[in-house]
């Protein structure tokens, strides 16, 4: 039988200098099961905590009420005390009679004592239901999974597999690198892109504890912390990089050239190709899409109509060391993790809804990236700066800030907090190639929070003698050779008409495709631009709703690259904090299934927002649920749904919360 | 002995609570009121409903001797509400008892004739007042075999009795579970394969027999084998019952009612029910 | 001549009754036809043209849930019983729930007898209407009723053009009767309505032999188990016996129940005597046509109809006793 | 009403939140009247309609669900399920005869203590208006 | 129609696709219908189909979950059925549906066929089976509608009138269960109504306890009532369950677009959300 406990804390004159504590402690000792009723000064000071553990093993209790604070103040400290006294912690339930009754109704102490003492009797009718619950020990798999190869993914294996745990990386392209490959010059150091980042590529590349998967996705993921499953899909690369040396005599000879999707279709790869030149792994894969066996080989399956294509096979006949591999399918491997770290970066907007800009109608109309590729020396002008048109180097440039950023009208609302410098960046390069340049900058605002920012625009203005108009462009169109901006300077209330020879727009930043999909095989949330979404914007930046999953880098939201990095950094210190442990405890306050009552509608498998119910079927063809206890956070949400109540919260059972409200009608 | 209206309990006090098995519990109870305390009747197969108030009222059997007037004795094991509330209470608590209800066995009867117990798990329960009274009269009896038998040795109920059961005379204890554990050395067999190795002669014997349904199924198959007829063995049936007086109709069977007409039948009285037993 | 009361008269004779006694008389609303608690005020709300009331007046007696003692939990448990204060007149019920409630008596008075059945059973009294446009479900006069049976009620009216006869069967009845107004008149009772027959007779003898035939389970596939058989059937009366606890008061409280319901055998660990939807079925006739009969005399049917009339899939006594004769050859 | 009637609330409070945002009133020692009997539940998506079918049933004058805002669940989406059960009851105890003001869902953060007050304040002055509920 | 019903039945049981064919026979009235259970192709004979046919036999189906079995079915049955497979109930596998097109049945009793049409029928929009495999009849084209009159109706009562028509209902319950017994969305094995821990709705026939069964079993039934008014027309005291039910459908239906048992392809409201969902009235 329960053996009840009311330990009532005066909190000095918190509580007692409003509720008449004689006067509860004579009601608590007449409720049901209440064996003894005593006050306390301090109930959570040492002498507090000592007085409840004797009292526990004087009366031999098994219930405790602590009726003090909040449980969120002090039920940790009186679970202690009570597991100190030998009684399991969880036979303890705390009354609120301080923040939700003496501080809140000092202005009536008769009805602050009643309420006191009616709160007490709620929590009696609960802790008398009360069970000794366990918490569960977990093992943990202490191998991490990266998915995404930019800068952030790099970072962020780098640092687990620094701090000795094993690693793997999932990039879907065939190269790691990811966006900041792409890219020239950094603000506002303007260091050379490539140079900064190819030596972490090689460092990830020749880590032993890292497993590089390129041309590879995530499919599926099952488990939970400690003890994830996940399938990844590799990509039929058709080319066994066992065998490769990545001499590139294959990449060279292929006859068959496509637009460069690294190059953003301003250069031209192979059919079997490396992305680009510094790619990690440095061995090829070849494009079915395009390569001509494989279309000789759909002609020859379809029961050869029209023109026979050449078989080709050049790549197979020069390759050294008969790496081709005609005969490589995808293949789906699962594997195990402890956690993951999403990295998944982003991609640019593409402006096609914007008419007013051309809609990429205008072969001069480029957007910032692809003058990125302009400007690289490794990209496909070698660094020339010229029109796709003519080929004519532009004397006048436009920018345009915010294109697919902070328009509400697009859907867009938010600021992607790199345009501006990276746009004052490229008019600084642009003034650097050529002298004789003027780079007008059409912007909203201009944001330059960070550290040399504001000197690095200055620097725009004043160096590099940079035309900053404030304004949305209204519309851009050819005239002749020239491209016509029309706008506004809003500074001076007067429109304004400039022809260029080149417009750039700094497009947004927005998730890179498939974002939504990981995120809903992984159950995190996403939000409705696909970003992902953090457990905590500032305290918990790159954790997730789901333990064990991070998230890092420019899927989070717009970020440049030293957060970037710093995010990775942050990541890899909580996985390997986590792995720093053998076990995981999981709390015992968790849905569990009755499986006698359980009708098998499976209405608690779709709403459960940690998919910590799934179900089972039983010998006789039954479906029933069964909660996974490292998942289940406890919400009830499932329980609540439950018709059959078929399924019950420990610590917040249905019989306990009927009990406290009828305890009020005691 | 019947209080005026057979639905009011009679309140008694909760005098001791010992625990025979993990999950059975024996209640040891007194009358409150006290020119009853030395008048209550009641015979072995007879039961009673024990209320715990606020939760419900449940048929157990007395597993006590009334004449002893060592307290009124109960085994109840936990299985449902009632018995986990049962459970909850402390010496000292009030519970309410109704009864005695139904039929007992005709010891008197039985007077003269070997008797053979046979009991499985709880089943033992309404079997004890038989043992103890035979044990009591033992000169008007003949040999008294018992089998006890339980799922795993710390669910054989009355352990604390054995030694006085072995020990007294014609009497032989035979115990048995279906799985011992390190320190068991007797039987492991199931109770209708002790009753077929024991073979106890059916010639003036009473095969008195109470355990779950399976295992009686299986003994009276037993017993059967071993010559006994139908109106040699006796069973006390389980019925869900709410009244014990023959009116709410749950432990229907037949024309009979278990809480009135029983619990006590004979196998003979049983294969006449129409429905299979 | 014949003894006989108006209809102003009996209704004026009931609201001065009602000063002393409870009347629980027919009263329709919503277009459901039930006994109710009159008072003098509400006379005039008793329906004296209804066919049939949809739950049977076992009601009164045995109601749908009652008290049978409140626990106090202050120092020691005390125990308070439940009773009734206030003597009753059961009006207006046929012949045939006059029957059902003599079949109750024969198990709820048999020794020992239920104290608050009785209680209620002493202090009412029965006044019955014939019934003369009985419905098509109707069989009473094979289960040995008839339309017009005073055999269990304490008075029997008989509607005629002039008024209604009044006879009085018992002493209760004959006492009552006394202060009613009546008139000595020259009356021709009225033709008694004949209803569709049966073969009733015997099944008792039929009911073993056909115990384990295939017949009730097939039955039984379209029985739902909803229990409305048994809650509108006049002389059924399994109960069940729970606490129940309200703010703090704990009362004991009886209510009823049907051997139909799911769980009516099944055992706290879960066995089930009677496990299978068939052999559920199959109790409930064989408790009202075999197992009843030897102890209490009667099959347990008034033939009242009201379980063919509601049974919402048409499990149908009648048929089921023609079967029953059927499938003897 | 001549006497006056002081009703009372059931509260299910998420613990996250609401719970959290009702402790912050009384760290402010914003007073509120004393009507309301909180029941804590880990998440307002906990709180089963058989609660308030049954709260209603004992005698509260009137039940108070509180939760997170819409999108700041501690459990991501416990309480748009809330909402959406709430949406639901609502009107439909209102058909059966429970009033609907004696029902109210109100998204309480944990910094909105003096919401929290109000929102009690409010209640039991609509309350005590429209008067005891008759049983 | 009845010889279609008849002759697919007979196919079913001769070919072993099931063993069984849940249908209608005559009742013992002679007048009205009552569910029939037809395990032998001679017996097919038994079979109509008519105004009386007012059973939803998909109930039947929750006992026979794995056994192959072909049933007579109304649209509104269907939609029963639709329900019960959305809550992986049945194995579409193991049915055999002989859908019925249906304009409205009778109202009908024991010995008794009225001229109106029952509740259901008189709101109803859903003539064609939603889910069948073999239809009897020319499949209707109709766009749904929704006419809640009778419910607006109780809806502009005063709050006071309200309670006061509800408790008139309800208090006469006598808490047979039949309601739910008879209903297709319930099959729980353990009812709430009978639980005992916790205990949900005490044993008492009282007025609050009954409102506490009455409210609770028709939400349990939110967004899940398939509205074949089966409750209603079994209630042996004549409680208008329909109105309790189709309150429920009116909101559901509002609130979230949202109709039971027609597709199953669709989410069920409560288990979705929406981010932009309203609170209802108000917010």
């Amino acid at each position: 039988m329960a053996r009840v406990g009311v330990f009532v804390c005066h909190c000095g004159t918190n509580i007692a200098g409003v509720v008449n504590i004689p006067e509860v402690l004579e009601a608590a000792e007449k409720m049901p099961m209440v064996v003894s009723a005593t006050d306390n000064k301090y109930s959570c000071s040492e002498p507090g905590q000592a007085s409840i553990r004797e009292a526990i093993i004087e009366n031999n209790l098994n219930r405790v009420i602590v009726a003090a604070c909040s449980p969120r103040m002090h039920e940790i400290t009186f679970r202690r005390a009570l597991a100190s006294a030998g009684l399991n912690p969880y036979l303890l339930e705390m009354a609120n009679i301080r923040e939700q009754c003496s501080w809140v109704h000092s202005d009536n102490k008769e009805i602050a004592t009643n309420k006191a003492i009616e709160i007490i009797k709620m929590a009696v009718a609960k802790v008398i239901r009360h069970e000794p619950l366990y918490p569960r020990q977990v093992g943990i798999t202490k191998r991490a999974l990266v998915i995404g190869g930019g800068i952030t993914g790099i970072q962020t294996a780098l640092d687990i597999a620094n701090a000795g745990y094993g690693v793997v990386l999932v990039e879907r392209e065939p190269s790691i690198g990811g966006r900041m490959a792409q890219l020239d010059k950094t603000f506002p150091t303007l260091d050379c892109s490539a140079c900064i980042l190819t030596p972490k590529m090689v460092d990830l590349s020749q880590h032993p504890k890292i497993k590089l998967m390129t041309y590879a996705e995530v499919k599926k993921v099952t488990g939970f912390i400690g003890n994830f499953e996940v399938e990844i899909l590799h990509k039929a690369k058709k080319v066994d990089h066992l065998k490769c040396i990545g001499c590139g005599i294959c990449w060279q000879k292929c006859p068959e050239k496509v637009p460069s999707e690294f190059d953003l279709g301003l250069g031209k790869r192979t059919a079997i190709y490396i992305p680009f030149a510094q790619a990690v792994p440095p061995k090829p894969v070849i494009d079915l899409s395009h390569c001509r066996y494989t279309k000789y080989l759909t002609w020859v399956a379809t029961g050869q109509e029209g023109k026979k294509p050449p078989e080709c096979r050049i790549c197979e006949k020069l390759c050294p060391t008969a790496a081709i591999a005609w005969d490589q399918e995808e293949q789906l491997f699962t594997e195990k993790f402890g956690t993951i770290v999403v990295a998944t970066g982003y991609q640019t907007y593409d402006y096609s809804h914007y008419k007013e800009y051309g809609s990429r109608d205008f072969a001069d109309v480029i957007t910032g990236l692809q003058l990125e590729r302009l400007m690289s020396a490794s990209g496909p002008t070698g660094g020339e700066v010229t029109r796709l048109s003519d080929g004519s180097h532009p004397k006048t440039v436009a920018f345009v800030c915010c294109v697919g950023s902070r328009d509400q009208q697009r859907g867009r609302p938010y600021c992607s907090k790199v345009c501006c410098m990276y746009t004052a960046k490229q008019a600084i390069m642009l003034k650097e190639h050529d002298p004789e340049v003027q780079c007008y900058i059409f912007y909203i605002d201009v944001r330059a929070g960070g550290k040399d920012f504001e000197e690095f625009y200055l620097r725009a203005i004043d160096e590099a003698g940079v035309i900053y108009i404030k304004g949305r462009p209204s519309k851009i169109y050819q005239d002749g050779k020239k491209l016509i901006v029309l706008g506004e300077d809003t500074l001076m209330g007067r429109p304004v008409e400039i022809p260029v020879d080149l417009v750039v727009l700094a497009t947004g930043m927005e998730p890179s495709a498939g974002a939504d999909e990981l995120a809903r095989n992984l159950n995190i949330s996403y939000d409705t631009y696909n970003f992902m979404v953090e457990a905590h914007p500032k305290l918990r930046p790159v954790e997730t709703h789901t333990d064990g999953i991070f998230v890092a880098g420019a899927c989070v939201g717009p970020r440049d690259i030293p957060e970037c990095v710093a995010q990775g950094s942050a990541a890899a210190a909580k996985v390997a904090a986590l792995f720093s442990q053998d076990t995981l405890t999981t709390e015992p306050l968790i849905a569990v299934v009755n499986q006698a009552r359980c009708i098998g509608c499976l209405l608690c498998v779709t709403i459960c927002p940690f998919k910590a119910v799934d179900y089972q079927t039983t010998q006789d063809g039954r479906l029933i649920a069964a909660t996974n206890e490292s998942l289940c956070k406890g919400c009830g949400l499932c329980i609540a749904a439950c018709r059959p109540k078929a399924i019950d919260l420990r610590g917040f059972t249905n019989q306990q919360i009927l009990d406290e409200v009828a305890g009020l009608w005691l | 002995m019947m209080s005026i209206n057979p639905f009011i309990p009679y309140q008694a006090t909760l005098k001791e609570v010992i625990n025979l098995t993990p999950d059975i519990k024996l209640l040891n109870l007194e009358l409150t009121v006290p020119e009853l305390q030395n008048n209550f009747d009641y015979k072995p197969g007879q039961f009673a409903f024990l209320s715990a108030y606020g939760v419900g009222e449940a048929p157990f059997g007395f597993v006590s001797l009334a004449y002893r007037k060592s307290g009124i004795e109960f085994a109840v094991r936990r299985i449902g509400t009632v018995t986990a509330a049962l459970h909850e209470l402390e010496p000292g608590a009030t519970i309410g008892l109704r009864g005695p209800f139904g039929n007992y066995f005709p010891l008197e009867d039985y007077k003269g004739k070997n008797i053979f117990i046979i009991g499985g798990g709880i089943g033992m329960a309404p079997l004890r007042p038989v043992i103890n009274f035979i044990l009591d009269h033992r000169a008007e009896y003949g040999n008294l075999l018992i089998i006890n038998g339980a799922r795993t040795p710390k669910d054989l109920v009355f352990a604390n009795e054995f030694d006085t059961w072995a020990k007294a005379p014609r009497t032989q204890l035979e115990l048995t579970v279906d799985k011992g554990d390190q320190n068991w050395k007797g039987r492991e067999a199931l109770v209708p394969a002790v009753v077929t190795e024991l073979k106890p002669s059916p010639v003036n014997t009473i095969a008195i027999t109470c355990g779950p349904p399976i295992m009686i199924r299986f003994t009276l198959a037993a017993l059967k084998g071993l010559g006994f007829a139908n109106n040699q063995i006796v069973t006390t049936l389980e019925q869900k019952m709410k009244c014990g007086m023959g009116k709410c109709a749950r432990c229907n069977v037949g024309d009979k009612y278990v809480c009135k007409d029983g619990p006590v039948f004979t196998f003979e009285q049983i294969s006449k029910f129409l429905e299979q037993y | 001549m014949t003894k006989v009361i108006t209809k102003e008269d009996l209704l004026s004779w009931l609201r001065q009754l009602a000063e002393k006694y409870a009347i629980i008389a027919p009263v329709t609303s919503n277009g459901v036809t039930l006994y109710k608690s009159v008072g003098s005020s509400e006379i005039d709300k008793i329906n004296l043209n209804f066919s049939k009331t949809e739950l049977s007046p076992k009601n009164w007696f045995f109601p749908p849930s009652e008290t049978l003692f409140t626990i106090v939990k202050d120092e020691l448990p005390r125990i308070i019983p439940a009773s009734v204060d206030r003597e009753a007149i059961l009006f207006g019920l046929r012949p045939c729930d006059a029957k059902g409630i003599a079949l109750i008596d024969k198990a709820f008075l048999a020794e020992p007898a239920d104290v608050f059945y009785q209680e209620k059973r002493d202090k009412t009294t029965l006044i019955g209407l014939a019934c003369l446009s009985p419905c098509l479900e109707c069989f009473c006069t094979s289960v040995g009723g008839g339309p017009a049976d005073l055999t269990h009620l304490d008075i029997l009216l008989t509607e005629t053009a002039e008024g209604y006869i009044t006879q009085a069967t018992t002493e209760k009845g004959k006492q009552l009767l006394t202060g009613a107004p009546r008139q000595e008149k020259e009356i021709i009772p009225p033709v008694l309505p004949s209803l569709n027959l049966i073969l009733a007779e015997g099944i008792t003898e039929l009911m073993p032999r056909v115990f384990n035939d295939a017949y009730w389970d097939r039955v039984a596939d379209r029985c739902i188990h909803c229990n409305i058989c048994a809650y509108v059937c006049p002389c059924c009366y399994c109960f069940d016996i729970r606490d129940y606890v309200s703010k703090g008061k704990i009362e004991r409280v009886r209510s009823w129940e049907s051997c139909q319901s799911p769980g009516f055998t099944r055992l706290a660990g879960g066995y089930d005597p009677r496990p299978t939807k068939g052999a559920h079925f199959r109790q409930r006739w064989y408790h009202k046509l075999l197992y009843f009969p030897p102890i209490f005399g009667d099959i347990k049917c008034t033939g009242c109809g009201r379980c063919v009339r509601s049974c919402p899939v048409n499990i149908d006594i009648r048929e089921i006793i023609t079967d029953v004769q059927r499938m003897k050859v | 009403m001549a006497v006056s009637h002081e009703p009372r609330i059931v509260g299910f409070l998420c613990n996250w939140c609401s719970y959290a945002g009702a402790d912050l009133a009384g760290t402010s020692r914003i007073t509120y009247p004393a009507n309301i009997r909180i029941i804590r539940v880990p998440c307002s998506g906990r709180v089963d309609p058989l609660f308030v079918v049954k709260s209603f049933q004992l005698g509260a004058d009137g039940v108070l669900i509180a939760g997170c805002h819409p999108g700041d669940c501690h459990y991501t989406e416990g309480n748009y399920h809330t909402r959406r059960r709430f949406a639901l009851l609502r009107p439909f105890l209102d058909y059966l005869g429970i009033d609907q003001e004696r029902f109210r869902l109100e998204w309480v953060s944990a910094s909105e203590g003096k919401k929290f007050s109000e929102v009690v304040a409010d209640f039991t002055e609509t309350l005590k208006r429209i008067g005891p509920r008759e049983i | 129609m009845i010889e279609e019903i008849r002759n697919k039945a007979k196919e079913l049981l001769e070919t072993k696709t099931v063993d069984c064919v849940i249908g209608y026979e005559p009742a013992t009235d002679n007048l009205t219908s009552r569910p029939v259970f037809i395990y032998e192709p001679s017996q097919v004979n038994r079979l109509i189909f008519d105004e009386t046919c007012v059973h939803n036999l998909s109930k039947y189906l929750i006992n026979r979950r794995y056994k192959p079995t072909g049933i007579v079915a109304k649209p509104c049955d269907t939609r029963g059925i639709n329900l019960l497979l959305n809550e992986k109930q049945l194995r579409r596998e193991n049915l055999f549906i002989i859908g019925v097109v249906c304009s409205g049945i009778r109202k009908v009793r024991f010995n008794q066929i009225e001229n109106s049409m029952p509740t259901k029928c008189q709101y109803c929009s859903q003539h064609t089976p939603v889910i069948y495999d073999f239809l009897v009849g020319e499949p209707v084209t109709e766009a749904p509608t929704h006419n809640y009159s009778d419910i607006t109706e109780i809806e502009n009562m005063s709050p006071a009138q309200r309670k006061a028509f509800w408790s008139e209902h309800f208090d006469r319950c006598i808490r047979c269960y039949g309601c739910r017994q008879v209903c297709a969305g319930c099959y729980c094995y353990e009812c709430f109504g009978d639980e005992l821990d916790p205990l949900w709705v005490g044993i008492r026939i009282a007025p609050g306890e009954n409102w506490v069964w009455n409210t609770v079993r028709a939400f349990h039934l939110s967004a899940r009532c398939i509205a074949c008014g089966e409750c209603e027309h079994i209630c042996p005291v004549n409680i208008p369950l329909m109105l309790v039910n189709r309150k429920l459908e009116k909101d559901t239906l509002h609130l979230f677009d949202f109709e039971p048992g027609i597709d199953t392809e669709i989410v069920p409201p409560f288990a979705t959300y929406k981010k932009e969902d309203k609170l209802g009235t108000g917010e």
